[in-house]
């Protein structure tokens, strides 16, 4: 596997039965694909529908049948569509049992910024604000850092997407969980030494005496 | 009560200088042929409400490349940089609002409420400037209601009163923008008779809705 | 025609084509049978339609079509069907053209009071506050007195459905125009003087020279 | 995830001390095994929000008679004497709420909104007491949103996912008690097969519901 395809794998093992999730676009997207085969979980797509399925045969694209990311999708059996104030009642009114969120930068206090970079991008936050706010468990999944530049800080220094809200942070190297103490290292990658975590992580990881690995 | 119009008809409606809102996500459940018209008779000076501003060359992402556009209010600009080298110039100016408020701002505007309550927001650049309400000792954004001179929405099927079926995710923001501005325009994939969308699956009453015209497909 | 139809016909006469109304419980009702021919009003129903028609011939009563008094009624081609917040969307966010409603006691200043009687009856507002509040053009529509009691007051006496909302006053024995200067006299019922309808309202009222009958 | 109980099971989430939501409009719309259910088990004590206490003996009116309500958020009491009474006696505490507000202040809790900002109620007893916001040198009033443990629903068709379809008027303020309640349970007149509803006509997304019964229909 890939480093984008352990992350999503990852991702999809947080996952229960009956769970309502949005995934963002990229990376996010592909947790999908690794949802295990004895649990049923539900895809919304913020433009106004859960129930989504994956891309469409080609040449059985609908126009009008997108995700949130304007890529031609499906739906599930039993799909139900809506209009962009009840997809946002249902994300910001805590109906959502997960959101998996790219990053720029996240820190120890579960701060997450990745909706502009001041005088360079700025995408506009979308969904992102609402969807981080209102999700019952927020989980950033992201590549541990960007071309060598650390992602995981003590404190952002971008611009913040929300405070406080996310859960959980789950790179191609470790599993953190974002509790009042700070980031706890809960399991490693493969091939992937604690030390190595310390060294590409700005912000102070709280080492239990057990870590899992996956 | 004949509201079947032209394009062209439809489009004197629309002057330089008004605020206008556009249904669509990502161009997607957006009209076309007003779009289109609007840049042939270069109604300039716009004030546009929607969730973005599409991509380079596709539905209202031209009305940037043209220009038409004096200020933007929008969640995501990212996929059309026009947008953003105009914002960073000075040329356009643009709000950026997350999803979920502006979704209820629209709403808010249409159902006579006087702002919006919302969580979202906190803690970041969003709230700058803003009022800030304390409720049972949590704190909340409050948010203005946006309103429009014209809504211009895309139907897949629409009665010839007016009655409104959309499809799939090309519903998103049409059905609240017919609700919160002063004249409502829809473009329809398809026009039927009165009486075929069953009126329990009517997904914007009638009542809302000033203009009719036949899209192009 | 009775009292009741000579004030519901002298209502119906305000629409104008492609209107939307809302009539209340009781006497407001009736308005419905007497809209000019040559017009088209469309009622709505603040349970959740527009598009209400008359009741349905026995035998053929739905028990999910009701108006907001629990009546059978039928529903006219075209009519759209909503939830609560939708009707209410409409209600309160001006796309009423009209609302008549029945009161207990109206004012000089465009008052109204009919939804409860402190210590008596207080059947609780339902839709009447966000409908005063809400529509463009509010109607009073009721008989001029109750039993001999004044109802066109100086000031309401009895708790406000909403303050300075009522534009029109129609009875049995006048039409009144709620103005920035007070009520003015605007038509005669049938049969009525001056000086009956200043015999019984205790507003003060603004007689122009010219009085219209109807 | 089988969602689809009897009334018993049903009625086993349920609590005497709860609040709970019902939906209907004067009686109609209403869940009619569940009410019967919880007047046979005297689950009392109750939290009631719904939009009026409908008629003596006639669905949820019967709750009221039965005296197992302890207070009632409501807009209309007046087609139920019973409700008046026990108000005026003080047996029972009847918050009465203009009905637009009521529907706003349950979707707010269903949307995550911090509470409703409306123009209705102002210059009357509503306004007494309640925090007041001015919004471009205009007063609102400032009401919470109304949350519940429990709301009992009925629907016309419902898919066996929880996907609920609701017929003409009886729609009322079903969809939005949906999205406001930590546990929805809906009643059922035809529960049919996934794929019955087509998506865009569903009222009620299946995520919502999570107890469908067959009513008596």
């Amino acid at each position: 596997m890939n480093i984008k395809s352990i992350i999503a794998n990852r991702v999809a093992k947080e996952f229960n039965d009956g769970n309502l999730v949005n995934l963002g676009i990229g990376l996010p997207t592909l947790v999908a694909n690794y949802v295990p085969e004895d649990i049923e979980v539900t895809f919304q797509s913020e433009n106004g529908f859960v129930g989504m399925g994956s891309a469409p045969e080609k040449g059985k694209e609908n126009p009008n049948l997108v995700n949130a990311g304007a890529q031609y999708v499906t739906y599930k059996e039993g799909a139900a569509f809506f209009d962009s104030s009840i997809s946002f009642a249902i994300i910001r009114g805590g109906h959502l049992d997960f959101t998996v969120l790219g990053a720029l930068q996240v820190d120890e206090q579960g701060n997450l910024a990745n909706w502009m970079i001041p005088g360079k991008m700025v995408p506009g936050m979308g969904g992102a604000m609402d969807l981080v706010t209102g999700a019952k468990k927020v989980i950033v999944a992201m590549t541990h850092t960007a071309k060598g530049n650390i992602k995981i800080m003590k404190e952002c220094t971008l611009p913040l997407t929300a405070k406080n809200q996310v859960d959980l942070i789950v790179t191609e190297m470790a599993v953190l969980k974002v509790t009042d103490k700070g980031l706890v290292l809960k399991e490693l990658g493969p091939n992937v030494t604690v030390e190595d975590v310390i060294a590409n992580t700005e912000a102070n990881l709280i080492i239990p005496e057990n870590i899992g690995r996956f | 009560m004949k509201k079947i119009k032209s394009v062209e008809e439809a489009l004197s409606n629309i002057k330089s200088g008004m605020t206008i809102m556009v249904g669509g996500f990502l161009g997607v459940g957006s009209p076309e042929l007003m779009i289109d018209g609007i840049i042939e008779k270069n109604i300039n000076n716009l004030t546009f409400i929607a969730n973005d501003t599409s991509f380079p060359g596709v539905n209202y992402g031209k009305l940037v490349e043209h220009k038409l556009l004096k200020k933007i209010y929008t969640s995501h600009i990212g996929t059309n940089p026009e947008t953003g080298k105009q914002m960073h110039s000075g040329e356009t100016e643009v709000i950026l609002t997350p999803q979920g408020t502006l979704a209820e701002q629209i709403r808010a505007a249409g159902a006579g409420l006087g702002g919006v309550i919302t969580p979202t927001g906190l803690g970041t650049v969003v709230e700058e400037g803003k009022q800030i309400i304390e409720i049972d000792n949590k704190r909340f954004i409050v948010e203005k209601p946006l309103k429009a001179d014209v809504a211009i929405l895309r139907g897949a099927k629409v009665d010839k009163k007016g009655n409104i079926y959309y499809d799939l995710s090309a519903r998103n923001f049409n059905p609240i923008m017919a609700m919160a501005a002063d004249l409502v325009i829809v473009e329809a994939d398809e026009i039927v008779e009165v009486g075929e969308i069953n009126p329990n699956d009517v997904m914007t009453p009638h009542i809302f809705v000033d203009v009719i015209v036949k899209g192009g497909k």
